[in-house]
């Protein structure tokens, strides 16, 4: 297993600029750093720019200003070490739900037995092991979200950067999911960003918040989970999960 | 016709719709442009309106559908088309010779028919009527057809690239096409068809329906035509400028190179086709020769071109010759002489 | 408001999760069902042509009623000639179609993905299609002689723009979302070629093959026009020629069947080929 | 690893987010650096032209050099009357492409959403498209005389088909979601096809009218050959008979220069019609 | 106004059969009544038939048996007077994001300014007065989705199916929203129905909860929610709350 690596996020700006119409600022100046194997969450109000930041961070967009490192590698284009789950599931219509989990594979080089197996291991867990060999549209919503979150993790990244990957999912299986994931990310040198809506979400999995607001969006605060290193759902009412809890939401009630 | 004919109920006057049969002017045809421009059609209170049309099966067709009242195919095709039932008549009788013939480079041993034995002959195609003639005239010659290898090489500059490369020994074709490449520079030399003399080539024909419901139209359509082929024999250059008058594509290339071009092509057809000697020393236009039309037809049934054996009385007429030629031909080529 | 539109599914397009539910009838009866409107529609095109020529008295040799044609198209000496000459002209128009739908989707790909390629060198391919064939044609005798060559060059001349162009559009329309799946898995070019690219234009693709198969047949003819010894343009000169009209109607025909094969042939490789879509997995 | 790919977006696909973050350049002259690969290009092919014909010593009338050609397209007599035939030419074309790409938008729509209709007609347009051109324009000629319908005709027999599958496969590739949102807003027919099928197969039509504005001037060619007293059809010709090899180049330049503009109005409309792609919006 | 619709769904079916698969059966015998103005939500496991139902609901998808009847009209088709939101938001790319609000208008006749007027207040309530221009490709996840939500309300429909509509949204947000949700609800003669993962907002918004249970599909509890007909942000802390949702969480903790 290949040791986990730290994120550096300088100063990083990102405008969009359309014709006609005044620049877009999505990130004015984030500085942001994740420690090799950190979990770290992003909330912030819709449109506050934390998927912007997650593809500067993939190397998918270039930022207007700024640098991101990604261990001593400057950040200049996407690398197969991070793996990116995407905001949409984003399958591919033509193939079969476990080709769909399998592709970054495919793209890396050859599929074997064994990463069919880790793949049929991988829809079990997300509760669809019957449905490897539907297409994508014979999927609902909440299954498709599933298929992605499975082809995020076939490929064994360093760095996890997971844009919501649990929207569209019941309650019960978001639980359950959560906890997988927490117990994929400790059992394993994984450096993870994760972008989420749910409040207790955030401050049960990871190690620090940051907490974004938008127009322009940068970072007002990140916040320490003062919870010990394994997490399980009686945390949930301990007085420092509901403390962080609420300084992370004070900040949307002030916006 | 019925419709796109000549109006006048008494025959005298309206439009005459000429289908000719090559897709583009050419100077073979300068008669027609110096008969508007000298108002010889006019004279005979016609206005003729002139398609140019693929081939001569189109122009049957066109004729066919009621849409040419007087067309200019080749025989084969006529007698085809009567074959097939079609209401057709030769009418007037132009180009009295073979207009196709041999070409080979002037540096080739071949001089005569009976040379071409065993050798590579490019044709356009098999099914060609040029093709048939070589066949005929071979044959004509003595040279075993089976010993003789043809070639398709198309028309125009892949046929002489054949032949300047050697692929094949001799190339039939048109003498439009010849003369054409001999201007374009090409050194050849062409040996003219044997035993196969009489079998005329372009001819106009029409309807025995048209014939008879716009007899004086017709006559006055063949009696301008000769007035001017003999205006365009005596003063070519003037008619061929009135040629690039009228039909400005007709005019390709610059000045001098255009002008020899346009003669030369006149004057091959007019030499060995239509100013043949019995028409200058007879002074006769249009008139078919009753011994050519029954060569004709034996050779078209011969060569499967006619399935049924057509009768010549069927198939032409001379009934109108007489109009054809009633006109004062020296006052016509001393108006050309002076024209510039 | 308390009345509804009749018919579900009113609009003719797929109803999502409109599958028949009921068992499966025997394929061969459906298939025979769903053909019914285009016999029909045969049959009744095959009647007008036999008597309307006749009501109309349109003459033989313009248009022949369908008896004299279907009468060449019986005749076994006729049919031998028909056949063996298809099979060239066939051959010509295959050899080029597969040749210019190769390079119909590799220089497709190539000019969508590269765009400095695209404003080089599609300019003079839409210059190049621009020149009529029947006009260039007898260059390439010059320069290639009279064998298959120059046939099968004016059917890639032909065939080669419709795929260039549809497989271009298709990969220019390819969503973002999707390049940036396979660009955030460092997918190489050709990786996104083969697995991204190719498989979003294939419908696309399919589509300019469609146009590509007929203008094949096409070709092939304009360059047998120019100079052949066999193929169905030579018979068709033939019969031009010597004014067989119902000759030429009958190759005509041989010509329509032999281009519904291939078009048939085309849909069958797409329906396997796009199964995975519900628009065309449900149509032939 | 940590060594990472030298340059961005070095798949040659678009970058989302990547528009030009630095103020805009004057537009002439980024125009112009963006054509320099096409130019250079052009300039390699015309001195080809003119040096390789002496080079290899093919006769003149089989490939002038581009000299003897330039010469004839700058004389002003040849070029008056190129010019006037040209004319000629590019109306038949025009107006065949009008009706061709109205015929067809129509037709796709229609065959693309009733699938009973596409069943019934679709395999008597293929077979129609396979006929050769060439062999049925001069039945045209017998049924239309020989103005200008005839030729229009041809152009749009050939001109339909690209339109047509193009839309029918544009139309037919639709998303079972969008389709879904219509119909739960009871869109009439019309409505579909307006809003969402015709906005969605915008980018397939226009991949089938570039096919089609270049079969369109083949089929005016093709028309004129048959029977024509004025276009570039009859130039060719005339000039084909007369060894003028220049003249006939000098004449596809000019058919080559006609496609190109057509080519380049039809990217310019569609640059504005599709303005909402990103890909599309970014190139002509 | 229109007076409000009752919705009765009797023994509804539905299965999904694909060449060479065994049948899905998405729903099995769902029975239900949704009063004249009620406002019913809809929770179950990711791939329970939550859309399906939905779907068939709105007449977009014919049930293989059974029957759904909407006032007195037996559901055939789609219906003007039914307005649905998507769980993805199906927005067109064509078209700016004003003019996607307004195409439900368009498609039924002409736009006025009044229209536009509407439109803008929509747009105004849910945070995007600035974005009407932008095109969907312009927007965040989030905001696709509201502009979604502002299609389905402009129609101003008698029954109103949503299919997930805050899945996107933050805390922050989606409180604002549901708030507005709900006064709109109130404040017309509305019968709506609202699938949604999240538990509290269910027993916040609604009148009844359904849950739904997957494999098959099926209806196993109709919860009533016993709070005040007027809600606002304080009924969470009150033991009706706790009660009902913990009822309803029951039925995932089972499963
Ligand atoms: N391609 C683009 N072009 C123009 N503007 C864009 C583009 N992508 C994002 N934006 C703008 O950048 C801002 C941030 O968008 P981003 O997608 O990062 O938000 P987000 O925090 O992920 O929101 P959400 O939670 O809704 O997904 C928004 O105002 C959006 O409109
Ligand atoms: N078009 C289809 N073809 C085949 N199966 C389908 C289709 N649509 C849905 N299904 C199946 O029906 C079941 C129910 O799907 P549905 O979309 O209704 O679930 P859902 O409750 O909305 O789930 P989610 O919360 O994840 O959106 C699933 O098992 C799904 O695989
Ligand atoms: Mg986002
Ligand atoms: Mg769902």
């Amino acid at each position: 297993m290949t040791a986990a690596v730290p994120i550096a996020i300088q100063g990083v700006r990102k405008t969009f600029s359309t014709a006609g119409r005044p620049e877009t600022t999505a990130l004015e100046s984030v500085d942001l750093t994740v420690g090799a194997g950190e979990f770290v969450s992003i909330v912030g109000a819709s449109g506050c720019g934390k998927t912007t930041l997650l593809r500067v961070l993939a190397g998918l967009t270039a930022p207007s200003g700024g640098e991101v490192r990604i261990g001593d590698r400057v950040v200049a284009a996407p690398d197969r070490s991070v793996s990116l789950m995407f905001q949409s599931p984003t399958l591919l219509p033509w193939l079969r739900v476990v080709d769909n989990i399998l592709l970054p594979l495919k793209l890396r080089g050859r599929i074997g037995a064994h990463e069919r197996e880790r793949a049929g291991q991988l829809l079990d867990q997300v509760g669809l092991a019957d449905f490897g060999d539907r297409l994508p549209r014979e999927l609902s919503g909440g299954m498709q979200q599933r298929v992605a979150l499975c082809r995020a993790l076939i490929a064994a990244p360093t760095v996890l950067l997971l844009d919501e990957p649990f929207g569209a999912l019941d309650a019960m299986t978001r639980d359950q999911m959560n906890l997988d994931l927490h117990r994929l990310w400790a059992s394993t040198s994984l450096t993870t960003v994760l972008i989420t809506h749910s409040i207790s979400e955030a401050v049960m999995l990871s190690q620090r918040v940051v907490v974004m607001s938008p127009r322009p969006g940068r970072i007002v605060d990140i916040v320490d989970v003062p919870l010990p290193a394994e997490r399980h759902g009686e945390l949930i009412d301990s007085p420092q999960f509901a403390e962080t809890a609420a300084r992370i939401r004070s900040h949307f009630a002030r916006h | 016709g019925p419709d796109g004919g000549p109006a006048g109920a008494d025959g005298k006057g309206g439009t005459i719709t000429f289908g000719i049969s090559t897709p583009t002017m050419t100077a073979n045809f300068v008669a027609l442009a110096v008969g508007k421009e000298e108002g010889f059609f006019a004279d005979e209170g016609l206005k003729v309106d002139d398609v140019f049309l693929k081939d001569s099966g189109t122009v049957l067709q066109a004729m066919a559908g009621g849409k040419v009242d007087i067309g200019t195919p080749t025989p084969d095709v006529a007698f085809a088309a009567m074959d097939q039932g079609q209401d057709v008549k030769l009418i007037y009788n132009w180009a009295r010779r073979p207009v196709a013939a041999f070409s080979v480079l002037d540096t080739s041993p071949i001089t005569t028919v009976r040379d071409l034995a065993g050798r590579t002959i490019g044709v356009q195609s098999i099914s060609a009527g040029t093709t048939t003639l070589a066949k005929a005239s071979l044959t004509q010659a003595g040279v075993d057809v089976n010993r003789v290898k043809f070639v398709e090489v198309g028309l125009g500059a892949p046929a002489l690239d054949a032949l300047q490369r050697g692929r094949v020994d001799t190339v039939v074709q048109y003498d439009a096409q010849s003369s054409a490449q001999i201007s374009a520079g090409a050194k050849l030399r062409l040996i003219s068809p044997e035993g196969v003399e009489d079998l005329f080539a372009t001819t106009f024909v029409s309807s025995s329906a048209f014939l008879t419901s716009n007899s004086a139209a017709v006559k006055g359509f063949g009696r301008a035509w000769s007035k001017a082929s003999v205006w365009a024999l005596a003063n070519p250059e003037a008619a061929i400028r009135i040629m690039w008058k009228l039909y400005p594509a007709s005019k390709t290339g610059d000045g001098d190179k255009a002008m020899q071009n346009a003669l030369a092509i006149f004057k091959a057809r007019m030499d060995s086709a239509v100013n043949v000697d019995d028409v200058t020393a007879k002074k006769i236009w249009g008139q078919y020769d009753e011994s050519a039309v029954q060569h004709w037809l034996d050779f078209a049934h011969q060569n499967g071109i006619t399935k049924s054996s057509l009768k010549t009385s069927d198939v032409y007429t001379n009934a109108d010759v007489p109009d054809y030629n009633n006109f004062d031909a020296a006052a016509i080529q001393k108006a050309a002489a002076e024209a510039k | 408001m308390t009345t509804s539109a009749p018919t579900a599914g009113s609009t003719g397009l797929p109803r999502s999760g409109e599958l028949p539910t009921s068992k499966p009838r025997r394929s061969w009866a459906r298939a025979v069902r769903r053909w019914i409107p285009s016999l029909v529609l045969l049959a009744l095109i095959l009647v007008a042509w036999q008597f309307v020529p006749g009501l109309t008295k349109t003459e033989e040799f313009i248009f022949p009623p369908l008896s004299a044609v279907l009468d060449r198209l019986t005749t076994p000496e006729t049919l031998q000639l028909y056949f063996s000459n298809a099979w060239v002209t066939t051959y010509e128009a295959l050899i080029g179609l597969g040749i210019g739908l190769v390079l119909g989707v590799l220089t497709g790909f190539l000019l969508g993905t590269f765009p400095a390629a695209r404003r080089a060198v599609y300019p003079f391919l839409v210059a190049l299609q621009a020149l009529p064939k029947v006009a260039v044609a007898p260059l390439f005798v010059v320069w290639f002689g009279f064998d298959l060559t120059p046939k099968v060059l004016v059917v890639v001349l032909l065939a080669f723009f419709p795929v260039l162009v549809n497989t271009m559009s298709g990969v220019m329309s390819i969503d973002q979302d999707k390049v940036d799946l396979f660009r955030s898995n460092v997918a190489s070019r050709w990786q996104m070629w083969r697995h991204l690219l190719f498989p979003w234009s294939l419908p696309g693709i399919f589509a300019g093959l469609e146009v590509a198969a007929v203008l094949a047949l096409l070709g092939a003819i304009v360059g047998e026009f120019v100079s052949a010894r066999e193929g169905l343009g030579v018979v068709l000169q033939q019969q031009q020629n010597t004014y067989d009209t119902a000759g030429v109607f009958a190759v005509l025909i041989i010509l329509s069947v032999i281009g519904l094969l291939m078009n048939l042939a085309i849909r069958l490789v797409r329906r396997t080929a796009l199964s995975w879509s519900t628009s065309e997995g449900a149509e032939l």
